[in-house]
């Protein structure tokens, strides 16, 4: 056990949360323990925290990580709702919100469009496992046209990409990571924290009971083969100050709203995270070769989020009083002699 | 000419929805109503924007009865379409004042014709062309003026009034009512009885608020801070008020910042999640809706209940099943709300009767919801939310919010870890909750719709479940005692009662006036909310037969009421019910009541 | 040692779920009832994959009781996370096999143990490493079958007919089984009074069933052709049986033509939106759920009632509110479905008490949605839909379908025009349909969930509402008459009868036979359906108490059946209930009946 | 009035509906039109017609076309849903669904992507005014970034593109047009009906009432200001021959699977319809610049459609009987004998 103490005099056992109820091996708990090293490297205040999900064994994993922090578990797939509605009672949390793959592309597609072009501060992680694995194996909307089922049954459909759909609706973060790559998906949930905006981040996270054998594409033998990323990404947080030590044009510096950096190192050809149309190529691209295209694709940190668009004030609005909320007295009776 | 009918009359207006009728009818209420008289209008429209038949019912009587009424004294026959039928809700002896160019022969010949070539005074007298379809209305309340008797005062203070925002408006608006006023006294003589006066005493400092309006200063003044909605008739104009009011009353003029949030969400499960999410972290938050939104939000609903969330959700009720007639009245969701979600979830339901009860209780809903940390349901309706209605001035609140069982990072560290966010420590059913934020190690909490023990852990124990179960059984057994309690109106010799709610109220005033005059005095006890309290057990047991009076078809309230009642008093429990979509009039009470009271028991 | 306990106990096997026990209990389970003993299996499981408590409840009594029992006999502790507390549940003098390594000191005396050291004898005597966490399951099937006595050609007969898919696992299994056996004949005499021994009589020809096995038989065989459908438990594995048997017997093996589509949609909404969709185009559709699902669909049921719209709808009830205890069982949205969707929306309920009837009633759900063209729900549970169930073979139908009013081009010819689409020509409130694709020109009609006339034409008129209204009020009333009779069994000499319905059944049957035996016979009437039939009034009648029996914590049917009663009837209804997930076990009726019968009225 | 009958011995009046109760100069009332003239060309039989709608404006406009024809008007947000269940009822019924955007980008966002993802066979026309006209001129979700309501209050959101979702989805019939631009809407509307698959069909149809102002992006000023259509677009049904005037290089003919023919003439740059990204850049460049792009934007022939995929029989489902469905007495004997 590391006894270290972050920046906010925590030791990294207290972002963890309640033992995993999951299956040994399951992509998910890879994620959660990403989740607990990011935070902890953050140095996130567990009060400020919320832990944001729906319904399925990915959605149960909140309780899993930094259990003195508030959570809640909602109802499938309407996990974008209640975080609007929490982000919009108190600004100063910090949402976070953890989804499936069924939870996202099925019952809650609406939700999940609708939030990203509110553009809401939050960070949203899809662990995408291709299938519902708490309800046992059936096909999920991101399973690949041509999958295989563990009992056979081969999927017929077009997958819906949230990655792309986020892209199309002009979301200002959008990333997508494999669980088995910490090296990446640590810096990339630490970005997306920092970004201030609806940030997606779409993790393949492999069900080792239903959906990681031969035949699957979200299997770990598929994704580790298959798996392209466009840049090595790296996250240096505004309490550390940057040191690029690279020769010029090899990498690309991104700062964030809070004055962290995320910093690109090309691999292969060079992506330009601020061009959204490249992002859709990339995609594309991917899909048409057959790749797992990683990384982070997309990123726009000129655009206003939500509560600054509607002027709400830093302070949370729970907070507010009578005295701030309710008229005065003359303006009371002054406004009900107006319908006379 | 039979003697003079004052101030009590009932006027109709028959017109073509999004012509501007409704601007006329308006200066015409407000006209009257600055003569010192009561007026009830009631705008029966169609679901539909433009072209399509609408009705206005504008009644006026020296009592202030606010009650649809079930004929129609004075006719103004705008509309051909409905114009065959429009005659024949005319009372013997009534007046029509219509366009000339509508054909009356082999029809009515008890009815006095005022018959007015609108059309062609419109041509003729209105010079602007864009205005002219909108200010052809402004001729019949003209003539209507003259036929009744109105002041040019009066008009011209229902003009200023209407045109408040657009001043200029007023003078094209007085000119077209006084081509109408010209044109009754060039060619018409009195024949009819019907005739206006001013009267004082009544209305002084009465003003006139639909109860969306009424609704939406009430949630300002409870505090609300997140408004999450989607649009549907008759509920969009609350939130709709609630964005104007809270622009005016909410906004710092120094930095433009907004106290409040009020998201047009992409649909009502939308809706009603934001605003769930919003009391779970703390804010006062609502959500406002119709039937088939009530609908789309029993998930959510179910989730409010069981995750103890505190939320206010106003549906205002139309006629269904399914889109129904959106734009006609009915109480036919107060049933399905109580119950609102699968397994065995029960709800809070507030029933405002009256549009100052309607601010009253948006405004404690909320207090409501953070003290019983439960949705809260406000039933209103179409009749109530969408209708002016007089009413005296709300008054300012005189309580702090309260903000119900929260604990403080100081209560946490008094309780070093004496608690449990689900323990029933004060044995009322409600337990203490923390907010997100509270910077206190012991604060943080998982909340689940799942199952979870008494220090919200999960579980799948068989009595921990059965525990908690009992414990809001409990909880809704506290509120019960704590909700607005019924209103009793008894005589001592009534042997017959009326149990009534919501905008049942004013035809059930109207409908006690004509029995007690027929010489059949009834009790009358208003719900004013569910759980139903203890004084419906009390009052029935006091009076022979209790007619329960509702506008619904399946008798919704009857059936609550009788599963309230000891056995041996469900026997005296009536059902009265009214349900075309039309507000309730008084003869639909009194007169299936003294059917049944003529049938022996 | 006590005298012998023959074919009457209670076994549960206390193991981790994903482990692999789920077939070693099916193997013991048919291993037993191969000897000709009936079996009464529960599983009871967690709403997980892998890892938590899981426990199998296998009851055998000669008598082939049913319901679930409240005490263990023979306790079979796989799962150290709950021993201690599994090993209360044991009764005195019952016997507990249990891995060695668990300690017993200063634990319970009067209970006989059999440690076994399980894990050892896995790794010594199973060679296979990626099937020993498997097997390691069957060897405590061998041992069970030592102590009680279970022959090897039974347990043969239960491993083959486990993995009739793969029998090259057969052997594996039964080595491993041998293991077990061989165990207990090295190590341990019997020293508890329970045996095991072959019957006759009471097994033969029946079959052993999970409800929603039953429920897809019956779907296909009343001809669906539409499914739709979204994952949740316990409904999910009624669609995927459906799907399997489509596989089989709706396949065209010339063409490879499916004679039906099984949707999985994207919701619950989706779901029953496409089953109303395929409804209205004339197929016989579906959809199959749970409570959360119940509430997402209350819309849709909204405009399938009020355009009519034929569909089944099965609800497969888990205990809520919200997500609830997933994998627990309940009759909890019994109050709910009836009146699913906001306005006056009354629907067609369907109350199946055994898997027979699961099979019956899903095949007859189609003709009465045809015959009543509105939405027919079919409230199942976890524990009749996912337990397996002796039961008699179903009888192959003798009915063809009953399609219902629906006109014909010939039809439509004969009627020369005269046809409206709502009309209530034979004044039972079924009006005749067409559908689309009817090849005549006045066959088409404009279907909304908006107001409509006689002829199907927009309507906001009054009248025509209220009209349509009644009609359909009719229309229950027509169909209350011709649903499933309530099944009444009545003793000349008893005062007291029980309600009950659904999977309450089995625990009535026990307590009926333990109350007689305490010389309080009891007699009985099933509900089969809502709304409530005229049974249900004539059999209160007949008794001075009734007591309504029912899985939920507000007494949902106990409402009902008070509402569907006279006034001087009503005191004599009682209401018992359990609400903890669990089964209800006959004792869960006796004991408050027997409280309740002790206070005098 | 034409008496001139169609090829079904039908005249132009068969195809008429209810009178409109839509205000005066609606963009609905044109597309309604539209659709008259294009069924009554096709000579679709009016009893193998099925209309299907959500709620709104738009939604009503299925009682004012083809009164003899079977209709259904739903829910808000869910005609995909029951046009999806009605096909699978009867192949041999036309699915024509007409939907709004609130209909469609808001409330029914789900269920529009899945029917696409399905390629369930129907047409769906979007008659999209940007804003919710039967509930009085709030914004919708298709209301363009800046876009002025009404009483004055501006759009701060990013808009949801139906087609570019579509396009996104891999819809196999995506098309974007003008309601007041007949000569381009009419062959749009029979190439959607001809084409087997999901035919996405968004028609700007301006809301006199609500979204005709200044400021409004959906009004017919901006719309005849700001309309590019990509190609000349002509649809030969298969009853007729094809005969091509036209000089090499300056058209593009595409065959249906009903043998019917797009032939889509050369405007400016040529766009080629099977290029799904092609199409994507188009609408990305298009909105870069502020046009409004309108035309035949993608369209794949390949893909199966949902029932095909399924292996449905031609035969409508509906039609079978006991004999058909129920499997034989002795089959029954044997199946319940499997489980004892
Ligand atoms: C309204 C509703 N419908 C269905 C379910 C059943 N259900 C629980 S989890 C789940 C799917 C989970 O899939 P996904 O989101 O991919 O999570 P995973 O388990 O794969 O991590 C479903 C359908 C539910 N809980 N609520
Ligand atoms: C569940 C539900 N919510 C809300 C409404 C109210 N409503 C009716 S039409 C409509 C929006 C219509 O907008 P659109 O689809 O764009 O059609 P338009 O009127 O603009 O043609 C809404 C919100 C409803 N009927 N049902
Ligand atoms: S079922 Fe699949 S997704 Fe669920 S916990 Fe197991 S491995 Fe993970
Ligand atoms: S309100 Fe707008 S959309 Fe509706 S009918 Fe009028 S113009 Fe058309
Ligand atoms: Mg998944
Ligand atoms: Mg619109």
């Amino acid at each position: 056990m590391s006894t270290t103490l972050n920046r906010v005099g925590l030791p990294r056992d207290a972002y963890k949360g309640a033992a995993t109820t999951l299956c040994a091996g399951c992509g998910h708990n890879s994620i959660t323990n990403h989740m607990i090293k990011a935070l902890y490297e953050l140095g996130v205040e567990p009060h400020r925290l919320a832990k944001m999900s729906g319904i399925g064994c990915s959605s149960k994993t909140p309780a899993y990580f930094v259990e003195t922090a508030h959570g809640f578990n909602g109802v499938h797939g309407r996990m974008p709702a209640l975080t609007t509605g929490a982000h919009l009672a108190n600004r100063q949390m910090i949402m976070l919100g953890v989804s499936g793959d069924g939870d996202t592309a099925s019952i809650g597609l609406g939700q999940f469009m609708h939030m990203i072009r509110r553009n809401i501060d939050c960070t949203y992680i899809i662990e995408d496992n291709g299938t519902y694995g708490l309800t046992k194996g059936q096909f999920s909307a991101t399973a690949d046209l041509g999958s295989v089922q563990k009992k056979g049954a081969v999927n017929t459909f077009q997958p819906i990409d949230p990655c792309a759909v986020a892209l199309t609706l002009g979301c200002s973060f959008v990333a997508r990571s494999f669980s088995g790559d910490g090296k990446q998906v640590v810096p990339l949930i630490k970005a997306a924290l920092a970004h201030r905006g609806t940030a997606i981040l779409d993790i393949i996270s492999p069900c080792v009971t239903f959906n990681d054998h031969d035949g699957s594409t979200k299997s770990y033998s598929w994704v580790k083969d298959h798996e392209e990323s466009i840049a090595d990404v790296s996250f240096i947080p505004f309490f550390e100050e940057v040191h690029v030590d690279y020769e010029p044009g090899t990498i690309r510096d991104v700062q964030l709203h809070d004055g962290s950096h995320i910093v690109l190192k090309k691999l292969g050809e060079d992506h330009d995270p601020s061009d959204r149309r490249a992002a859709m190529r990339v995609l594309e691209e991917g899909r048409a070769a057959g790749h797992l295209v990683t990384g982070l694709l997309y990123l726009d940190t000129a655009m206003e989020d939500f509560a600054t668009t509607e002027r709400l004030p830093e302070r949370p609005l729970k907070d507010f009083g009578e005295a701030d909320l309710r008229m005065s007295r003359d303006d009371f009776h002054q406004f009900m002699s107006e319908f006379a | 000419m039979t003697e003079q009918i004052i101030n009590d009359l009932t006027i109709q207006a028959a017109t073509v929805n999004g012509s501007g009728s409704q601007t006329a009818n308006l200066v015409l209420t407000r006209a009257i109503f600055h003569m010192g008289i009561p007026v009830a209008p009631k705008n029966v429209f169609p679901s539909n924007i433009e072209g399509l038949p609408t009705w206005y019912q504008l009644r006026v009587t020296p009592e202030g009865h606010m009650a649809r009424s079930d004929k129609v004294d004075v006719l103004i026959a705008f509309n051909v379409a409905t114009w065959q039928a429009d005659l024949k809700t005319v009372r013997p002896g009534g007046a029509v004042i219509h366009e000339e160019a509508f054909s009356t022969n082999e029809t009515r010949t008890d009815v006095t014709y005022y018959p007015v070539p609108f059309s062609k005074l419109a041509k003729a007298k209105i010079q602007s062309d864009t205005l002219r379809k909108q200010l052809a209305n402004m001729i019949y309340v003209g003539v209507v003026a003259g036929q009744l008797g109105i002041p040019m005062e009066a008009l011209e203070h229902g003009v200023r009034r209407q045109f408040l925002a657009k001043p200029k408006a007023v003078q094209v608006n007085l000119d077209a009512i006084k081509v109408g006023h010209d044109y009754w006294q060039d060619n018409f003589s009195k024949k009819d009885p019907y005739r206006l006066e001013p009267m004082t005493g009544v209305v002084e400092g009465k003003v006139l608020v639909e109860g969306n309006q009424a609704a939406a200063l009430g949630a300002l003044m409870g505090g609300v801070t997140v408004a999450a909605w989607y649009p549907i008739t008759p509920s969009s104009s609350l939130c709709e008020n609630l964005i104007a009011y809270a622009d005016r009353f909410r906004t710092d003029s120094a930095t433009g910042e907004k106290r409040i949030s009020v998201v047009q969400a992409e649909d009502e499960l939308a809706a009603l999640g934001m605003a769930i999410g919003a009391g779970w972290a703390g804010a006062r938050s609502m959500t406002s809706t119709s039937g088939p939104g009530i609908s789309l939000m029993a998930e959510f609903a179910g989730l409010g209940y069981y995750a103890e969330i505190p939320v206010v959700i106003f549906d205002i009720q139309r006629i269904g099943p399914s889109t129904g007639l959106p734009t006609r009245t009915s109480q036919g969701d107060v049933g399905f709300a109580y119950t609102l979600s699968h397994g065995d979830t029960k709800h809070i339901v507030l029933l405002p009767g009256t549009v100052e009860e309607c601010y009253e209780f948006a405004r404690d809903a909320f207090d409501y919801a953070d003290r019983f940390q439960t949705p809260i349901f406000v039933l209103s309706d179409l009749d109530l939310g969408m209708n002016l209605w007089m009413t005296p001035e709300f008054k300012y609140p005189d309580k702090p919010f309260d903000r119900g069982k929260v604990l403080s990072k100081a209560d946490l560290d008094r309780l070093a870890g004496e608690w449990g966010r689900y323990r029933d420590v004060d044995a009322d059913g409600i337990a203490y909750r923390t907010l997100p934020g509270t910077d206190h190690p012991a604060a943080g909490f998982f909340t689940r719709g799942s199952g979870h023990d008494e220090q919200a852990r999960y579980t799948e124990s068989a009595e921990a479940y059965a525990r908690n179960m009992e414990r809001l059984s409990r909880k809704l057994e506290t509120a019960r005692h704590e909700l607005p309690a019924p209103i009793v109106d008894e005589s001592p010799q009534a042997s017959i009662g009326l149990i009534a709610f919501g905008s049942t109220h004013p035809a059930v005033i109207e409908a006690r006036e004509t029995l007690a005059a027929a010489g059949k005095p009834v009790d009358y006890l208003r719900l004013r909310a569910l759980p139903l309290a203890d004084e419906v057990l009390t009052f029935v047991s006091r009076h022979e037969h209790v007619y329960v009076v509702e506008q619904n078809r399946d008798g919704q309230v009857y059936d609550l009421v009788r599963l309230a009642l000891p056995a041996e008093l469900v026997g005296r429990v009536r059902s009265i019910r009214h349900y075309n979509g039309q507000p309730i009039p008084a003869v639909a009470i009194t007169e299936p009541l003294l059917q049944l009271e003529a049938v022996p028991a």
